[in-house]
C-alpha cells in the first residue's frame, strides 16, 4: 500500500482566476478537494469607515467602487437608503431611468460573469470577448448618460444626476436589436456544448435548503431552485409595473446558475423594453427639484435593499442628525455568497474550484470592502 | 406575501419566549450640543432581544414564523451610550418586508451567542462583526479576523479607533 | 431543517424553471454547433463594425490613430474656465467644490485686493491633485458659477508624479474650448454663467482674476499703450503709470516668474553639468564661474527657502526689487507657493481640530 | 538530400567526391535546415494563432510590429531573451536547467523523419513512424523533470497531469495509426505517403485518369475514424484546448512552466509549438497524403530520382515546391482547426480527460483496428488467405464492399460507444453525488 499525503495548495492571492486578490487555502488529496478555507481582506480598505467620515453625497462615488461591474446598482441601493432615511421623494421619470440603468447593469454583469465562468473552465477568452463586446456597448450608453463608463456616480438623492441625452434612446434601441442575437448565439455556442456539460453538470451543487440556510441570494439562490428575487419579493422603485419572470434552476449546480444568468438577461431585456414604452408618459423630471445636496436626515435608521445582479445588495444607514452617516453598513451579496464556497467545493476536483467560484460571480471590491 | 409589523412580532415573541424581550430606553447617539436644536433620540420600533435568548429568538423566527433568510447582521457602535447594537435582519422566502431583531450589549464586554452552529448564514457576518467591532460571538466555530490580518490590534470600525496615517492630516510637506 | 413554503406570489410574471436536457445522450453535435458559431465570427471579422445592432465584425478601435467616440457628458478631470474675451476666470473661489470633493483633492486660496487686503471674488491659486482625483464630477455639479468643468482629455500619463498636482495655470481653459467639447451642456448654462461673471468682474480690481498667461499679454499691451501715450507728451511722463502700484506688481510678476523659472532651470543644469561644461551656454552670467555654479545654485535655493519662510510668516508679498537678479524672482514664486501651502495646512489643521473636538467626547 | 547531392556533385559536376563526404555534407545541410526551420515554424505559428483567434473573437490581433504585425514573434523572442532568468531558491538547479533541453530536443529530433516533399525526407528510416512516436514520448520525461525540479505545487500538479495525459493518449494515437500501418503494411512514413497516391481510392488508379494524388486515407471509413481519433489524441499530446490541462492557466497558473522565465520558458514554448506543428504535419501526412496532391507525382516522375537518374533537375525543384506547398497548406489548415477549437471550447477536467481517453477513444480505435482488418481482408486477401467470398470480384467491387462494411461497423461502434459512455458518465455523476450528499 502506497503512503499518500494530503497537499495544501494556496490558490491565490495572485492567481489568474480568483477574480481579484482572493486566496483559497485548499487541502487536496491528489486532485480531490478535501477542505477549502477562503481567505480575504487583501482589498480591504474599510469602506464603511471612510463612508462615516464623508457626507451622504460624498459617499455616492465610493459606492461605485464596491462592485465595480455594477456601479449603477450600488448607486441605486445607496440612494434608496438615503431617500428612506431622509424621506426624499423620487419623481416617476427618475425611477424609470434608474430601473433602466440597473437592468442594463444586470445584462452587462451577467454577460461578463458567464464569460468569466467559461474562461475559468478554460475557454480561451471567446465567450468573454463576446460578453465584453456587449458590455462595451452598454458602457457606451452609461458614458452618454453619466459621463463615466465604470464609476458612473449617476444617481442622486431624489433622482439621477442628469436627464438622458437625446442620443441615448436610439442607441439603446439599436442595442436591443443586438441583445437577443447575442444571447441566442451564446446559447448556441455553449448550451449544448458537451465539454461545458461535462464541466458544469453536477458540479458545485447547492441544494435549496442548504442554499437558504447559508443566506445566499441572487442567481446562486435562484439557481438552487428558490424563486427569491427582491424585485418581486419586495418590489421597490417601479418594478411592480413590469411583467417579467423569475428563472430558477432545478439542481443547483454550475450549469443551473449559468442557465439562470442567461435567462435573466432575457428578462432584463423585457423590462427595458417596457421601460422604453412607459418612459415617455412618466411624470416629473430626472430629479426631485426639492432634493438638496446636503442631506441632514433626522435621527433614525434605514435599510434599503435591491436585487443587484449578484444578489441582495443592502445598505443600512444610521443617522445621528448630522450631515454624515453615523453608521453605514453594506450587505454585500458577493461576500455572503462566498459563505457556502467550502461546502460547495468539497469532494470536487481542483479544476472545479475555479469554476464554482466563477459561477458564484464575485467581485473582490465588494467582498473585501 | 407575509407581512409582520414590529409590534406584531413583539407580541409573537413575547408569547413564545417571555424572557427574551427586553425594554430599552431611547438612546442618544451624540452628546447634546451646547446650543442649537437638540437631535432626536433613537428608538426603533423593533423588538430588542436579550443576548442570552438570541439563539432561541432567531430559531423561533426561522422555524415558527418561517423567516428563513438571514440577510444581514449589522453592528452599530453607540459610543456615547456605551453599547453595541446588533441588528439582525430576516426575510421570508415567499417575499414581503423583513423583520428585525435587535440586541444591545455593553461596549466593555461585547459577548453575543453565535448563531453560526444553528444557522450557517451568520458565519461571515459574525466574523466581520468580530473583526471590525470586536464583538465576541460565543460558540462560533472559527472566529478569526476576516478582513484585517491576524496580527492587527484594535477594531477599526469602533468609534474610538484612532484615525491616523491620513495623507492630509499627518506629516508636513 | 424545516421545509419552508417556497411558493412565492409573483404579481406580474411567473417562475420558470430553466430547460436543461442534460440527460440526453450527446454525440458531439453541440461541439459542432459551437464551432459553427466561431466560424461565422471568423468569417465576418474581416469587415469593420461600429453598429450597436450588430454582433459580428471587428469592433476594435485602433487607438492612437482612431479615437473613441466621446459623448458630451464624458468626465475625466476637472478644468477651470476663463472667458475668451475678457480673460477673466469664472471661478470666484466660493470653496463649494473644495467642500464637496470626496477625496479632498481641490485646494484653493482666494485672491485679495492688495490695496485693501479684502477678499476679491477671484481665485489666487487653485490646485487639483489629479493623481488622487476620482473623476466623480461633483465639483462641476456644485459649482454655482460654472467655473469648473470636466475635461475630455484623457491622455494624461506622465513619468513625473509631481506633474499630477495641477496648478491654476495648467487648469485654465477658455470657454470656447469647453463649448467645443460639450456644446449642448454649455449652451444650457451659458446665459447664467456669463451673467454671473459680469457681476464678478465688476468686483475685481485690475487684473485679479484674469488667467495668468493672459496677464502677461495684457501687461505687454498696456506697456505699449503707455509708451504710445508717453511718446506725444513727454511732459506727462512722470504721471504716466495709471494703475496703482500693487497691480503693477501683479502685472510684473509673470515675466519675473518666467525669469525665475529660467534661472532655476539654468542653475539646475549647471549644477548637474558641474565643471565639465563651458559657461558659453549661459553667456548672460559670466560672473558665475563654472566651479561656483553648484554652490551658487544651492545658495540661491537656501535664500529662496528663507525668503519663503519669511513671506509665509508675514503673509505679505515681498517687495519686488527692480533688478532681475536670480534669487529674488525665485523667492517670490517660492514664497507664494509656500504661503498657499501654509494657509491650506492651517485650514486643514483647523478643520481636523474641529472634527476632533466634535468627536472626542 | 543525399540523392540530390550525389546527383549534383558526382553526376552533374562530375567531381567524383567520396561517398562519406557527401553523406557528411548532406547531414550537415539537413541538420542546419531543421534547426532553422523548426524555430521559424514556431515563430510563424505563434503569430498565426494569435491573429486567427483574435479574428474569431472579433478582434484584430497583434498588428503593430511590422506590417500587419508580422514581426511580433521576433519582438516576443527578443523580450524572452532579455528577461531575467529566475530560478527558485528551493529548486533543483541542475534538473531545472536540463528540463527545457530535454523537452526541446526530442521535438527537434522528430523533424528528422518528416517528409516535406517527394524525395525530401531528411532521414528516410524504414521505421520512421515508430521513431516519431518513440521520440515524442521522451518529452514527457522533460515535463516531469520541470515539474519536479521547480519545487512548486502548481508545477508538480501540472507535470503530473502532463505525464498522465501524454501516456494515456499515446495509446489511442498509436492504435489509430496501427490501422493505417495495417493497410499500408509498412512503418515507413514515405511508403504511407506513396500509398496515398491515385484517386479517391487509396493506392488505386483507374486507367485513363491521371494520378491526382488524392488517395487519402481520410476518404475511407477506417481512415476517417482513425483521423478523428488521432487528431483528438494529438490535441491531447500537444496540450491544445480542450486538452490543455497541464498548463490550465485558470487552475494551476501555468502548470510545469510556472517557475520558468526568460528563455527557458521560451524553450518550452518552442517545444510546444514545434510539437504542434509536427502533430499537424503527421496528421496531414498519414491521413491527407502529406505532399500528395494533383500534379506532384507527375512532376516527380520526370525528376532525378534513384529510379530515374536521367530525369531533369528542374522537375525536382518543381515537384519539391509543389509538394512542400501542399504539405504546408494541409499542416496549416490543421493548425487552423486547432486554433478554431481553442477559440470555441472550454477545457475538460483531468479525470474526464482520462475517462474520455480510456473509455471512449481506446475502444473506438480498437474497433477501428477491426475495421482495418476487414478492409485488408476484403481488398487484398484472396483464396490463399481463406477469403473465399471475394474470389472473382473486381477490385472496385471489393473496395466498395470493404467501404460499406467498415462504414457500418464504425458508425455502429460510434453510436454504441456514445451511448455507453454517456451512461457511464451519468452513473459516475450519480455515484459522486451520493458520496457528496453523504458528506454534506
Amino acid at each position: 500500500m502506497l503512503q499518500t499525503q494530503e497537499l495544501q495548495v494556496n490558490i491565490g492571492p495572485q492567481h489568474p482566476s480568483t477574480h481579484g486578490v482572493f486566496r483559497m487555502l485548499v487541502t487536496v488529496d491528489g486532485e480531490t478537494v478535501v477542505d477549502l478555507k477562503p481567505v480575504f481582506g487583501y482589498l480591504h480598505r474599510n469602506h464603511e469607515q471612510i463612508a462615516e467620515a464623508n457626507t451622504y453625497l460624498q459617499n455616492m462615488p465610493y459606492t461605485d467602487r464596491l462592485d465595480y461591474f455594477n456601479s449603477m446598482a450600488n448607486n441605486h441601493a445607496y440612494a434608496m437608503a438615503v431617500e428612506r432615511l431622509a424621506g426624499i421623494e423620487v419623481p416617476e421619470r427618475a425611477e424609470y431611468i434608474r430601473v433602466l440603468m440597473v437592468e442594463l447593469t444586470r445584462i452587462l454583469n451577467h454577460a461578463s460573469a458567464v464569460g468569466f465562468m467559461i474562461n475559468d473552465m478554460g475557454a480561451w477568452q471567446t465567450p468573454l470577448a463576446f460578453g465584453m463586446r456587449e458590455r462595451e456597448k452598454i458602457l457606451d450608453l452609461f458614458e452618454m448618460a453619466s459621463g463615466a463608463r465604470l464609476m458612473c456616480n449617476y444617481f442622486r438623492f431624489g433622482g439621477v444626476a442628469r436627464d438622458l441625452p437625446p442620443e441615448f434612446i436610439p442607441n439603446l434601441r439599436e442595442l436591443l436589436v443586438a441583445l437577443p442575437a447575442y444571447i441566442d448565439e451564446l446559447e448556441r455556442l455553449l448550451r449544448d456544448n458537451e465539454i461545458l456539460l461535462q464541466r458544469a453538470v453536477g458540479i458545485g451543487i447547492l441544494p435549496r435548503e442548504v442554499a437558504l440556510s447559508y443566506g445566499v441570494t441572487g442567481p446562486v439562490l435562484r439557481g438552487s431552485g428558490i424563486p427569491y428575487d427582491v424585485r418581486k419579493a419586495e418590489p421597490y422603485s417601479v418594478y411592480d409595473r413590469f411583467d417579467f419572470d423569475i428563472p430558477i434552476g432545478k439542481v443547483g449546480d454550475v450549469y443551473d446558475r449559468f442557465l439562470v444568468r442567461i435567462e435573466e438577461m432575457r428578462q432584463s431585456k423585457r423590462i427595458i423594453e417596457q421601460v422604453l414604452e412607459q418612459l415617455p408618459d412618466a411624470k416629473g423630471g430626472h430629479i426631485n427639484p426639492k432634493a438638496r445636496q446636503n442631506v441632514r436626515p433626522p435621527v433614525g435608521d434605514a435599510y434599503a435593499r435591491i436585487e443587484s445582479p449578484k444578489g441582495e445588495l443592502g445598505f443600512y444607514l444610521v443617522s445621528d442628525g448630522s450631515g454624515k452617516p453615523y453608521r453605514y453598513k453594506v450587505r454585500a451579496p458577493s461576500f455572503i455568497n462566498l459563505t457556502p464556497l467550502a461546502d460547495m467545493c468539497r469532494g470536487y476536483k481542483v479544476a472545479d474550484i475555479v469554476v464554482i467560484l466563477g459561477s458564484i460571480d464575485i467581485v473582490m471590491g465588494e467582498v473585501d470592502r | 406575501m407575509p407581512e409582520m409589523s414590529p409590534a406584531e412580532l413583539r407580541a409573537r415573541l413575547a408569547a413564545a419566549l417571555p424572557d427574551a424581550l427586553v425594554d430599552v430606553a431611547p438612546l442618544a447617539m451624540t452628546p447634546p450640543p451646547a446650543h442649537g436644536p437638540q437631535p432626536g433620540m433613537f428608538h426603533p420600533p423593533d423588538p430588542f432581544v436579550h443576548p442570552d435568548h438570541l439563539v432561541a429568538a432567531a430559531l423561533f423566527v426561522r422555524d415558527t414564523l418561517g423567516y428563513a433568510l438571514l440577510s444581514d447582521i449589522a453592528v452599530v457602535d453607540y459610543l456615547y451610550a456605551g453599547c453595541f447594537e446588533l441588528v439582525y435582519r430576516f426575510y421570508h422566502p415567499s417575499g414581503g418586508p423583513g423583520i428585525v431583531l435587535r440586541v444591545r450589549v455593553p461596549r466593555d464586554a461585547p459577548q453575543v451567542p453565535s448563531l453560526t452552529p444553528h444557522w450557517p448564514a451568520a458565519n461571515f457576518h459574525e466574523r466581520e462583526a468580530f473583526d471590525l467591532f470586536g464583538v465576541e460571538f460565543v460558540g462560533h466555530p472559527y472566529l478569526r479576523r476576516i478582513y484585517m490580518w491576524d496580527e492587527f490590534e484594535g477594531f477599526p470600525m469602533r468609534k474610538d479607533f484612532p484615525r491616523q496615517g491620513d495623507k492630509y492630516l499627518g506629516g508636513d510637506e | 431543517m424545516m421545509e419552508p413554503p417556497f411558493e412565492i406570489e409573483i404579481p406580474r410574471g411567473r417562475v420558470i424553471e430553466v430547460q436543461r436536457d442534460d440527460s440526453r445522450v450527446r454525440r458531439g453535435g453541440g461541439l459542432l454547433r459551437g464551432m459553427a458559431v466561431i466560424w461565422k465570427h471568423w468569417k465576418e471579422s474581416f469587415r469593420l463594425n461600429r453598429s450597436y445592432s450588430q454582433i459580428h465584425g471587428t469592433f476594435t478601435i485602433q487607438y492612437p490613430e482612431e479615437k473613441p467616440r466621446i459623448p458630451e457628458a464624458y468626465r475625466n478631470m476637472p478644468i477651470l474656465l476663463y472667458d475668451d474675451e475678457t480673460g477673466h476666470e469664472l471661478c470666484t473661489s466660493c470653496f463649494q467644490c473644495e467642500r464637496i470633493c470626496p477625496p479632498q483633492v481641490i485646494h484653493m486660496t482666494q485672491a485679495k485686493d492688495p490695496a485693501t487686503g479684502k477678499p476679491v471674488p477671484a481665485v489666487a491659486e487653485f490646485i487639483i491633485e489629479y493623481d488622487a482625483c476620482m473623476s466623480c464630477g461633483f465639483c462641476a455639479e456644485v459649482c454655482p458659477f460654472d467655473a469648473i468643468k470636466m475635461d475630455h482629455e484623457f491622455e494624461l500619463s506622465t513619468d513625473d508624479h509631481a506633474q499630477l498636482t495641477v496648478h491654476k495655470a495648467q487648469l485654465n481653459r477658455p470657454i470656447s474650448y469647453y463649448a467645443s467639447i460639450a456644446p449642448t451642456m454649455w449652451a444650457e448654462v451659458r446665459e447664467s454663467a456669463l451673467k454671473k461673471l459680469q457681476g464678478n468682474i465688476r468686483r475685481r480690481p485690475d487684473v485679479i482674476g484674469i488667467a495668468p498667461h493672459l496677464t502677461e499679454r495684457i501687461a505687454a499691451r498696456r506697456a505699449e499703450l503707455a509708451a504710445q501715450a508717453a511718446a506725444p507728451s513727454p511732459a506727462a511722463e512722470p504721471a504716466s503709470p495709471p494703475a496703482p502700484s500693487a497691480p503693477t506688481e501683479a502685472r510684473k510678476l509673470t515675466p519675473e516668474e518666467k525669469a525665475a523659472k529660467l534661472a532655476a532651470i539654468r542653475a539646475a543644469k549647471a549644477a548637474q553639468a558641474g565643471d565639465g561644461v563651458t559657461p558659453s551656454a549661459e553667456g548672460g552670467t559670466p560672473a558665475e564661474a563654472p566651479p561656483a555654479d553648484d554652490k551658487a545654485a544651492r545658495l540661491a535655493a537656501i535664500r529662496a527657502a528663507n525668503a519663503a519662510k519669511k513671506a509665509a510668516a508675514t503673509d505679505a508679498a515681498p517687495a519686488a526689487t527692480g533688478e532681475p537678479t536670480t534669487p529674488t524672482p525665485a523667492d517670490d514664486k517660492a514664497a507664494r507657493l509656500a504661503a498657499i501651502r501654509a494657509a491650506n495646512a492651517a485650514k486643514r489643521k483647523q478643520a481636523a481640530d474641529s472634527v476632533d473636538t466634535e468627536e472626542g467626547s | 538530400m543525399y540523392d540530390i547531392l550525389q546527383a549534383l556533385i558526382n553526376g552533374t559536376f562530375g567531381w567524383g567526391w567520396p561517398d562519406w563526404l557527401i553523406y557528411l555534407i548532406s547531414s550537415l545541410v539537413v541538420v542546419t535546415i531543421i534547426l532553422v526551420v523548426a524555430p521559424l515554424q514556431m515563430l510563424f505559428f505563434t503569430y498565426y494563432e494569435r491573429r486567427v483567434i483574435a479574428r474569431m473573437q472579433d478582434r484584430i490581433g497583434p498588428n503593430r510590429v511590422g506590417p500587419e504585425g508580422i514581426w511580433q514573434p521576433i519582438a516576443d523572442g527578443v523580450k524572452m531573451f532579455t528577461k531575467e532568468d529566475i530560478v527558485p531558491e528551493a529548486a533543483d538547479r541542475i534538473v531545472h536547467f536540463l528540463a527545457p533541453c530535454v523537452v526541446v530536443a526530442p521535438t527537434i529530433l522528430m523533424f528528422a523523419v518528416v517528409p516535406w516533399g517527394p524525395g525530401m525526407t531528411p532521414v528516410d528510416l524504414p521505421t520512421s513512424l515508430l521513431f516519431f512516436f518513440a521520440v515524442s514520448s521522451i518529452s514527457a520525461v522533460g515535463l516531469m523533470m520541470a515539474g519536479w525540479a521547480s519545487n512548486n505545487k502548481f508545477s508538480l500538479l501540472g507535470a503530473m497531469r502532463a505525464v498522465a495525459q501524454m501516456v494515456s493518449y499515446e495509446i489511442p494515437a498509436v492504435l489509430s495509426l496501427i490501422a493505417i500501418v495495417m493497410i499500408v503494411g509498412s512503418l515507413s512514413i514515405n511508403s504511407i505517403i506513396e500509398y496515398q497516391a491515385g484517386l479517391l481510392i487509396s493506392n488505386r488508379d483507374l486507367p485513363g485518369i491521371p494520378d491526382l494524388g488524392l488517395g487519402w486515407f481520410v476518404f475511407t471509413p477506417v481512415g476517417f475514424v482513425a483521423f478523428i481519433a488521432f487528431f483528438i489524441a494529438a490535441l491531447a499530446e500537444g496540450e491544445r484546448t480542450p486538452f490543455d490541462i497541464p498548463e490550465a492557466d485558470s487552475e494551476i497558473v501555468a502548470g510545469y512552466m510556472t517557475e520558468y522565465s526568460g528563455m527557458k520558458f521560451g524553450l518550452f514554448y518552442l517545444a510546444q509549438y514545434v510539437l504542434n506543428f509536427l502533430l499537424c504535419a503527421i496528421t496531414a501526412i498519414l491521413f491527407f497524403g502529406g505532399w500528395q496532391g494533383p500534379g506532384v507525382n507527375w512532376l516527380y516522375a520526370q525528376a532525378i530520382t534513384p529510379t530515374n537518374p536521367d530525369g531533369n533537375g528542374l522537375f525536382n525543384v518543381l515537384a519539391g515546391a509543389l509538394g512542400v506547398f501542399y504539405f504546408l497548406l494541409k499542416t496549416y489548415i490543421f493548425f487552423f482547426v486547432m486554433v478554431w477549437l481553442r477559440g470555441a471550447f472550454p477545457r475538460l477536467r483531468i479525470d474526464q480527460l482520462m475517462d474520455f481517453g480510456w473509455k471512449f477513444l481506446i475502444p473506438l480505435t480498437l474497433a477501428n483496428l477491426f475495421s482495418a482488418a476487414v478492409w485488408v481482408a476484403f481488398t487484398r486477401w484472396g483464396a490463399a488467405e481463406g477469403m473465399l467470398i471475394t474470389v472473382g470480384w473486381s477490385p472496385v467491387l471489393r473496395w466498395l464492399a470493404a467501404f460499406i462494411i467498415t462504414l457500418a461497423i464504425n458508425i455502429g461502434v460510434y453510436l454504441w460507444l456514445t451511448q455507453v459512455y454517456a451512461a457511464s458518465q451519468a452513473e459516475r455523476r450519480r455515484v459522486e453525488l451520493e458520496e457528496l450528499s453523504a458528506t454534506l
